[in-house]
């Protein structure tokens, strides 16, 4: 059975856990303030701790992001180690993963989402075009960036970010 | 046997012993805390077999502390039926995790319901949980909803029939009964209508609590959901209730079908500590290597369309009418 | 049997009453024309009847009284069929005043007809009353004769081409079928003469009471001819296959009075000279032969009745296939045969007299009403009429047999009577028919009574009117619940016939 | 009287009785066929006068005449009342007749009746007086009319068998005219066609009886007279107002009333 | 007062309540005849009782009922079954001052008919002899007849009245033949001469007569075929006669099987068993089925009561099948068991009758409110109806089957019979009763599927139409008649242990099925805790709802831990659109989208008549313009059984007709030929 051999010969894909950027020792409250996490004001919530639901939501990303996103919870990365993991809806999400510039059609979606999401909640602006707009910005059908719309926790910079940058986000929140 | 057995025989027909008692209260509190746990070891099983790290098996305790910590949302236009629907599903299956024998056969809660009265519960659980969803009035609820009952509706007869190859033999539909005559025929086990029974049985199981491949407990993609799509609008404590009572619930049955066919090293009304203790170890590596083998299957299997499911449950229902009739037919040596 | 015994001279009187009375009503009628008065007069006249009928039943028990010489004769079957005529015919004479008022009101007569009308209306009274009550076979069949005579110009009493046809049809076949009973009565008479060839009196030969004792001696081959001959003949005045073709077109066409009283009591009344007959022939022949006749013209007209109902679109036309119906489902209860069959016959020609009674009166209100009688035309009826619409109804809960009228109790005791006789296969399929009756009827009855009342007139309904129809319901309501004395005479003619 | 002649003679009575009944379903012309009937009255009335005499039986002798007149000369002369050509005005029966029939057989080109319209050798049927095209042709009328004799033969075979005399030797006979008449009734298309197979059919039932048993009680012989009487003055009557009503009396045309 | 003046105070009342109805001024009437109809009922229910405790002695009116005497007794069977139809007549009755004074079925006539139809019903058990029973039988369709043409107005009703009429008088039809034939061969016409002729008649007459009372009662069961008028009649009578209908009248359909088929007529050969096994499973089979797919929310109601009665009608072919095999000589396992499949029956019937009352009077209630049965009109109930929504739900729960709901304990106890009857039942048993154990498995599935449908689709969620919006509560009388209704529902599903008393006086009556001399099998034991005779085998319907109760509280304190850290909770927040505009009332889904998936895996059976149809723009095929779906679902029996036979006759009719077309020389041909033939034949 080919499966079986390949689940044998791959065995273990996922690489070792890479050192926390905030040194291991800060708490998880403080990671906010950290340079790489970028720019959320408030602290980001103790009860999410070890455990974080993520919905992702598409505000007018070019789909790079995304794809990053994806390979975070591949075997490669394994974001789901350390505590975090995607959800089908807001309602069950602790966090949202917010991809892309905020265009027009987007902005109301992405406000109701975040308002269907139960607090504690952290929102974390993933890439360049969510943090200021990117290549986007001043575009006739773009409203601004995340959090021009919505409050951001947490940013990841990066045009795509790479996997390791968002998980450390990840990281931050879940303390793990 | 001593004098002392047909005493304590005696007690368990008037259907109480302190060792009974204390097995049920020490089974409720394993299965509740030990659920949790039995999700977390299937995820970190399957992860593994993916090439992944895995979460850890703690993760869905993690999740369940989290989640009492979290905001209740109350979505508009729903009625109490939609906040009450977690607090019966998790009634249910506390009470079927007291009635099933886990650890001990003697739980003086077996006389309140048998195979079919725990059937029925777990199909309460299901039918407020359907509610739930047709309460939220979204259309992925109401789907979720339709989707579950008609598979809950397709499921029934094999598991009724099921349920009638294992009461034949044993003589009666408690469930006490059935495993501990699984306990004095050990031969029993081996025959073709157990086997046949064994097969239905777990196809019921995986269609009962939403496993590969009736539902896929992990899908993000709304339309392909069944269990899932009923509780998208719950949030916070209720969302940990549904959650656990699902563990619960898929525990209870992974235990059950283990002591129905590998009774060994449960305890009944005449074990002391050590005995129920036993009983504890003994279910919870049952439970583990069942919970390990259905991981493992699950990696190899698709979710089957909607439509084909019903394929899948009457097949099962054929092979339980088999072991019914081969019961019969071929009935064991003893 | 108990002897045959001249009656005493009250008695005499109870058999002559119903001959008498009805002529009397005539004489009347023809010498002041019709009015109000003299329509009275034929109800105390019918009502006469009724009660010499009631008198005759209390007295005669379980023997024959003779009148008139040897003329007149009144057993307790006769006594049960002038009660039944009695009864019936108050209905629809009583019924008559306010039709014929309605009709010369609206310009539908004049009161030249109208007259005409109350002259044979009583003479068709008095004929029936013979037809009964009549000791000789052959005046039995003068008498029925009589009637065809007496009713032709009743059913072509408005004179419209329609009537006239039905007329015509009427007559014609009529005659024909009785003819073939005259024939038939002229080879018992043979067989009977030849049986009796000691007896002196050959004009008995075809006396009642002689026929019945010499019955067991008559000739097997003749005898069949002659009872074939007869079933065919009194079977067309009583609406049996073959025969049955001019039922509807005049039951139709006739006023609804004279629809009441043929439908009521002119079938039954030729039906009972069969039952007649029947004692003759089961005597003579064994009860396996006239018992094979019956049912299969029974089930014959049954299917006829049933079939012809289902797409029926006129609703005098309906009530007329009703009659076959039930004339069908006597033919299986004489063929049946016991003590209870043959009571619960008589209790249901009863019951149908007055339940067909109230129907055709009430149809008669509606044809005044809409000047026509298709279905089509007088729907919703119960909302524009509570009234009429509810006796309709209630006559038509009682023609459908079920309880707790009267018809109810007879179809019972049929199928009773009928199983004890072996014959369940004929009453299951009899039942079937009668429940495809019961379909087609339900169906237009709820296509003619219900719904909404739509543009069609009221149907306000006189008290004067009213009377006779709720007289009727309610007759024929307490006959399904309390027969009382009226079960014991029924009983002793159902023996009588058994 | 011999027993020979007597059954020569009843013998011959019956068969002139046969006769002019199969006279009657071939003949088209209204008035033949009423004079057939005539001729078959007389013959009816001759068996109780030949009995009479034969046995000696005063009722029968007593009878006879009347017969003789009931139906060899009033009710043919009732019926031929009905048929129009005999150029008389209408009878009386009924006055709502008047207005159409004289104009039917008057003048084929009277424009007042409907029927009247059509000129032709059509208009003695459409006048009543002529059987139009029948039903069945008159060559299989005939040969039923024949089927039905043998029927009758066959029939009458208890009947001999349980008194075999020169009467129901006769019996037959009168058995096959009431089947012919009947025939005649079911396929002739005239009213007065239509009467006249029905005084056959009647005709033969009488004959059978005297045939049989010497006539009928007294009582019954004279209700049943004075019923046929009736019967034949209803039907003139109807036919009357039939020609009003329709204009013709033709009774195929009588479809109205139907299913 | 003697038990025997029992019947004529109920005749008394009957007379009393109707010339009251009659008399009194509009406004008082639907009080007066709802109060009428509830003491009738109350008076059956003592009557009832009076025959459980100790049976009423024969009474006869020789001169009532012409050419047969009226005959009266009850034993405690009988006495069963007044207590069931008396009750649920006291709730209906109560109901009907509030639903009538709403203006439905406000009529005069159904009013003052409601109690004769109630009466009639009692009287059916009471009757003791073939013509008296046929009276009331007969008595009791024509007043529900009568009822069910309450709003004769619309056209729907009329058609449903006219099936109603056809397929009762069939039934009767049946019944009748059946009973006459019996009553023939035993030459008895009252049911004790009845019970003692049976033995001795011929093997023919005795099947004949079990198939005709069969057919007949099972017509008025609902059973398949014949069930074609039930979901017609059912949904059109006005609620409160729905309720006496379905809960009430179709028990009198299984009152005939047990009293004719299974007391009178005696023990009968295993393939009785077998014919009403097949019968009742069909039924519960489609019945469910059709529930299942049905958006009406009172034909739901109404094939659920066909689904019931065929469940009911499966017990007690399990009891005959058991009992043919079991024999007399010795207690054995089919012998418990078929007793076991009889209590079954029995409890089933009380448990149906529970809920389905209570079902038809909220059902009735929403009708009161919107005007509309359609359940995808309905929803949003809940809030603007509670008394109702709660009502219809524990009448709902009941209807599943499952436990807490008081239909659990019948099916419980008929599964448990299928249970042990098959060690001890031989191979034809061994062969039907695992199939019958899917059957009910699958109906008991299915019945969840529509239960769920009706409750969630019907009351819960947002409403679908503005009636659905405008609703309110009906008032207290109809609030009082259904708590009554609720109240049974309740007390029966948790403590059966109420019916023991009478089915302990009922099954010994009954030795045709609970057995003989030795062989005689004793009532199981409805008490706390329910256990069967000579099996081992218990459930506690009490003690699951005890525990079910601390199971709520246990997970109501567990939603205790850490909720001082929770935020303070969002009430009425938007429900999650996934981000588009607020989902509408009519996105939700529907109660026909709700069965859609079952009415795809049942295509086969079902047979839904589905149009689609596609209209392309001229210039693409490609391009939509509009596309239009129609999927309509009729009664598959209707039209292989029913049409065809309706063609027929249709067929014959013209034929015949044809053959009438006016012409008096065919008439008088067909009266030549005819005598011609029949002289020849006399000849």
């Amino acid at each position: 059975m080919g499966l079986v051999a390949s689940i044998r010969r791959l065995g273990r894909i996922a690489e070792p856990a890479p050192p926390t950027t905030w040194a291991g020792a800060a708490p998880p409250d403080q990671a906010s303030k950290h340079p790489e996490a970028g720019g959320g004001a408030e602290a980001l919530p103790a009860a999410l701790r070890g455990s974080l639901q993520l919905r992702h939501v598409d505000a007018g990303s070019c789909n790079g992001c995304e794809i990053e996103i994806g390979a975070c919870f591949s075997p490669v990365y394994d974001a789901e180690r350390y505590g975090a993991r995607l959800v089908a809806s807001p309602r069950h999400a602790d966090g949202l993963l917010v991809t892309g510039v905020v265009t027009r059609n987007m902005t109301d979606a992405l406000r109701d989402t975040v308002a269907a999401t139960p607090e504690p909640r952290v929102v974390i602006a993933v890439g360049d075009c969510a943090r200021d707009c990117g290549e986007f910005a001043g575009a006739y059908g773009v409203v601004g960036a995340v959090r021009d719309v919505v409050p951001v926790d947490a940013e990841v910079p990066g045009c795509p970010p790479p996997p390791d940058a968002i998980i450390q986000v990840l990281r931050q929140v879940t303390g793990r | 046997m001593s004098g002392g057995t047909e005493v304590y025989a005696a007690q368990a027909a008037d259907g109480f012993s302190a060792s009974g008692a204390a097995g049920a209260v020490l089974q409720v509190a394993a299965v509740v805390a030990g659920a949790p746990l039995v999700i977390g070891w299937m995820r970190q099983v399957r992860a593994r077999l993916e090439g992944r790290a895995g979460a850890g098996w703690l993760q869905p305790w993690r999740d369940l502390r989290k989640l009492f910590a979290k905001q209740d949302v109350i979505p508009r236009g729903t009625t109490r039926v939609f906040t009450t629907a977690p607090l019966v599903l998790a009634a249910t299956s506390l009470l079927i995790a007291a009635i099933v024998p886990v650890v001990t056969t003697a739980s003086p809660l077996d006389e309140m319901g048998d195979l079919f009265a725990v059937v029925g519960l777990l199909l309460v659980g299901t039918v407020a949980l359907t509610l739930a969803g047709l309460d939220t009035g979204t259309a992925f609820g109401g789907m979720g909803a339709s989707r579950e009952v008609t598979i809950a509706a397709l499921v029934e007869p094999t598991i009724l029939v099921a349920g009638l190859a294992l009461s034949v033999p044993a003589g009666s539909s408690n469930l006490g009964a059935i495993v501990e005559s699984a306990v004095a025929d050990p031969g029993a086990v081996a025959t073709p209508a157990a086997a046949l029974a064994f097969i239905a049985l777990i196809v019921v199981v995986l269609a009962e609590t939403g496993r590969l491949p009736v539902d896929n407990p992990s899908t993000h993609l709304e339309l392909t959901m069944v269990h899932e799509a009923m509780v998208l609008e719950y949030t916070g404590a209720r969302l940990a209730l549904v959650e656990w009572a699902s563990a619960i619930r898929l525990t209870v049955l992974l235990a059950l079908l283990a002591n129905l066919f590998v009774p060994w090293g449960i305890a009944d009304a005449g074990s002391g500590v050590a005995g129920l203790l036993v009983g504890l170890v003994a279910v919870a590596a049952k439970v583990c290597v069942l919970a390990t083998l259905l991981a493992a299957g699950e990696v190899f299997l698709a979710k089957l369309r909607l439509f084909r499911v019903p394929e899948l449950l009457a097949g099962s229902f054929l092979i339980g009418l088999l072991a019914v009739t081969a019961s019969y037919f071929l009935p064991s040596p003893s | 049997m108990t002897a045959t015994e001249s009656a005493s001279p009250a008695l005499a009187a109870a058999m002559i009453v119903p001959l008498a009375a009805p002529l009397a009503a005539a004489a009347l009628v023809g010498a002041a024309g019709w009015r109000r008065a003299t329509g009275y007069a034929s109800v105390l006249a019918a009502a006469a009847t009724l009660v010499s009928g009631a008198v005759l039943a209390s007295e005669v028990g379980d023997g024959a009284l003779t009148a008139a010489g040897p003329l007149l004769r009144a057993d307790a079957l006769a006594a049960v069929m002038t009660i039944v005529i009695g009864a019936v015919a108050t209905l629809a004479t009583w019924g008559s005043i306010g039709y014929l008022g309605a009709e010369l009101a609206h310009g539908h007569t004049t009161t030249a007809r109208a007259r005409t009308y109350g002259i044979l209306v009583n003479l068709f009274l008095a004929t029936m009353a013979l037809a009964v009550l009549a000791n000789n076979l052959g005046v039995v069949w003068v008498a029925i004769e009589g009637t065809t005579i007496a009713t032709a110009f009743l059913v072509g009493h408005r004179n419209t081409p329609a009537a006239i046809e039905a007329t015509w049809k009427y007559v014609i076949i009529c005659s024909v079928g009785i003819a073939l009973a005259f024939l038939g009565t002229v080879v018992l008479y043979f067989a009977s003469v030849d049986a009796a060839a000691g007896m002196t009196d050959t004009a008995s030969g075809l006396d009642i009471d002689t026929l019945v004792a010499v019955a067991p001696h008559l000739d097997p081959d003749v005898t069949r001819l002659a009872v074939v001959l007869l079933l065919l003949g009194y079977g067309t005045k009583a609406g049996l296959a073959p025969f049955h073709t001019w039922l509807a077109d005049a039951h139709s066409q006739a006023p609804a009075p004279v629809s009441a009283l043929m439908s009521g009591v002119l079938l039954a009344v030729a039906f009972t000279t069969l039952l007649r007959v029947k004692v003759v022939s089961d005597a003579a022949l064994g009860t396996g032969y006239l018992r094979t006749g019956l049912l299969v013209l029974g089930l014959a007209t049954l299917v006829v009745a049933a079939l012809l109902l289902v797409g029926q679109r006129d609703y005098k036309r309906m009530l007329a296939y009703s009659s076959l119906e039930h004339m069908g489902l006597l033919a299986v209860a004489a063929a049946a045969g016991t003590e209870l069959a043959m009571a619960a016959l008589l209790l249901h020609v009863l019951a149908h007299g007055l339940g067909k009674a109230v129907l055709f009166l009430s149809a008669g209100q509606l044809q005044l009403a809409h000047g026509s009688t298709a279905i089509a035309d007088a729907r919703g009826v119960l909302a524009r009429g509570p009234l009429l619409g509810g006796l309709f109804a209630a006559g038509l809960v009682a023609l459908l047999g079920l309880p707790p009228f009267a018809l109810f109790a007879s179809e019972v005791g049929i199928a009773r009577g009928a199983a004890d006789a072996g014959l369940a296969w004929a009453l299951g399929a009899a039942l079937l028919l009668v429940l495809v009756a019961f379909a087609a009827l339900t169906r237009h009855s709820v296509d003619l009574l219900l719904g909404p009342a739509g543009d069609g007139p009221r149907l306000a309904l006189r008290p004067a009117t009213a009377a006779p129809l709720v007289v009727g319901v309610a007759a024929s309501l307490v006959l399904g619940l309390y027969a009382g004395p009226l079960g014991d005479v029924l009983t002793t003619a159902g023996g009588l016939l058994s | 009287m011999t027993s020979e002649t007597y059954a020569n003679l009843l013998h011959f009575a019956g068969g002139l009785l046969l006769l002019c009944t199969v006279g009657v379903v071939w003949r088209h012309q209204l008035g033949a066929s009423v004079r057939l009937l005539a001729v078959q009255g007389a013959a009816l009335a001759a068996i109780p006068l030949i009995s009479g005499i034969y046995h000696e039986k005063a009722h029968l002798l007593a009878i006879a005449p009347v017969v003789l007149v009931l139906r060899a000369a009033v009710l043919p002369y009732l019926i031929s009342r009905m048929v129009p050509p005999t150029a008389r005005p209408p009878g009386g029966w009924t006055a709502s007749a008047a207005p159409a029939t004289p104009a039917a057989q008057a003048d084929a080109g009277a424009p007042d009746g409907p029927t009247a319209t059509r000129p032709g050798p059509a208009a003695d049927v459409l006048a009543g007086s002529r059987e139009p095209v029948p039903l069945i042709s008159t060559s299989v009328t005939l040969l039923l009319s024949a089927a039905l004799t043998v029927l009758a033969y066959a029939l009458c075979r208890p009947i001999i068998a349980l008194d075999p005399t020169a009467d129901t030797r006769t019996a037959p006979a009168a058995l096959a005219v009431i089947f012919i008449g009947l025939l005649a009734l079911t396929t002739r298309r005239q009213a007065v066609s239509q009467v006249v197979g029905f005084l056959t059919l009647d005709n033969g039932i009488v004959a059978l009886a005297f045939l049989l048993t010497s006539g009928v009680p007294l009582v019954v012989e004279l209700g049943a007279s004075l019923d046929l009487l009736l019967v034949v003055l209803v039907v003139a009557a109807l036919t009357n107002r039939m020609r009003a009503a329709f204009g013709g009396t033709d009774i195929g045309e009588l479809q109205e009333l139907k299913e | 007062m003697s038990a025997a003046h029992l019947p004529a105070l109920l005749g008394g009342l009957t007379l009393a309540a109707c010339l009251g109805a009659a008399a009194v001024p509009r406004r008082a009437l639907p009080g007066v005849a709802g109060a009428g109809t509830a003491l009738v009922g109350a008076a059956g229910v003592a009557c009832g009782v009076a025959a459980l405790d100790r049976g009423i002695e024969p009474i006869e009116l020789a001169g009532a009922l012409p050419l047969a005497g009226l005959r009266l007794a009850a034993d405690a069977t009988s006495g069963l079954f007044l207590v069931l139809i008396g009750a649920v007549a006291v709730a209906a009755g109560i109901y009907t001052a509030g639903y009538a004074g709403r203006g439905h079925g406000s009529a005069r006539t159904p009013l003052v008919l409601l109690p004769v139809f109630v009466a009639a019903m009692l009287a059916v058990p009471l009757a003791a002899s073939v013509t008296t029973f046929l009276f009331f039988w007969e008595l009791m369709a024509l007043a529900s007849l009568a009822l069910v043409l309450a709003e004769q107005r619309r056209p729907a009703v009329r058609e449903a009245g006219l099936a109603y009429a056809v397929m009762t008088h069939l039934g009767f039809v049946a019944v009748l033949v059946g009973l006459v034939v019996f009553a023939a061969a035993a030459g008895a016409e009252e049911f004790g001469g009845l019970g003692e002729a049976a033995a001795g008649l011929s093997p023919a007459t005795r099947t004949a007569v079990f198939l005709c009372t069969v057919i007949g009662f099972g017509s008025k069961a609902g059973l398949v075929p014949l069930h074609a008028w039930l979901p017609r009649a059912h949904p059109e009578a006005p609620s409160q006669v729905s309720a006496l209908m379905s809960a009430g009248m179709v028990n009198l359909g299984i009152y005939g099987v047990v009293r004719v088929d299974l007391d009178l007529l005696g023990p009968g050969p295993r393939w009785w068993g077998l014919a009403l096994l097949a019968a009742g499973a069909a039924t519960a089979v489609y019945g469910v089925l059709q529930a299942a797919v049905a958006t009406d929310l009172k034909r739901l109601l109404a094939y659920s009561t066909s689904e019931n009665m065929g469940l009911v009608c499966v017990a007690l072919g399990v009891a005959a099948l058991l009992r043919a095999t079991a024999g007399n000589d010795e207690p054995t396992a089919a012998g418990a068991a078929a007793v076991v499949a009889l209590t079954a029956a029995f409890v089933h019937l009380f448990g149906h009758a529970a809920f389905k009352c209570l079902g038809f009077l909220a059902a009735g209630s929403v009708l009161a409110a919107t005007g509309r049965r359609d359940l995808d009109a309905l929803g949003g109930l809940a809030r603007r109806m509670p008394t109702t929504t709660t009502a219809f739900g524990i009448a709902a729960l009941g209807a599943c089957g499952l436990p807490l709901g008081c239909g659990f304990i019948g099916e419980w106890l008929l599964v448990q019979s299928l249970v042990h009857a098959l060690p001890a039942g031989g191979t034809l048993v061994a062969l039907v009763l695992p199939l019958t154990v899917g059957v009910v498995a699958l109906t008991a599935g299915l019945g969840v599927a529509a239960m769920v449908k009706a409750f969630g689709v019907g009351f819960l969620a947002r409403p679908r139409s503005e009636e659905a919006e405008r609703a309110v509560e009906g008032g207290p009388a109809m609030a009082a008649g259904m708590g009554l209704a609720a109240l049974a529902c309740g007390v029966l599903a948790v403590a059966p242990a109420v019916l023991s008393p009478a089915l302990g006086r009922v099954l010994p009556e009954l030795p045709a099925v609970t057995g003989q001399g030795a062989g005689a099998v004793p009532a199981p034991d409805l008490d706390t805790v329910l256990r069967l005779p000579g099996t081992s085998g218990a459930m506690s319907p009490g003690l699951l709802a005890v525990g079910v109760a601390v199971g709520i509280v246990v997970a109501l304190a567990a939603t205790h831990w850490r909720a001082r850290r929770r935020p303070a909770p969002l009430r009425d927040a938007p429900l999650w659109a996934c981000g588009g505009a607020a989902p509408t009332a009519r996105m939700q889904y529907t109660a026909t989208s709700f069965a859609e998936p079952l009415q795809r895996v049942f295509d086969g059976i079902l047979r839904p008549e589905v149009e689609f149809a596609v209209t392309p723009y001229p210039q693409s095929s490609y391009l939509v313009e509009r596309a239009s779906y129609r999927s309509r679902l009729r009664d598959v029996v209707e039209s292989v059984f029913y049409r065809p036979v309706l063609r027929a006759i249709s067929a014959a009719a013209a034929v015949v007709r044809r053959a009438h077309q006016g012409s008096i020389h065919a008439y008088l041909a067909y009266g030549a030929l005819g005598l011609v033939v029949a002289l020849l034949v006399a000849m």
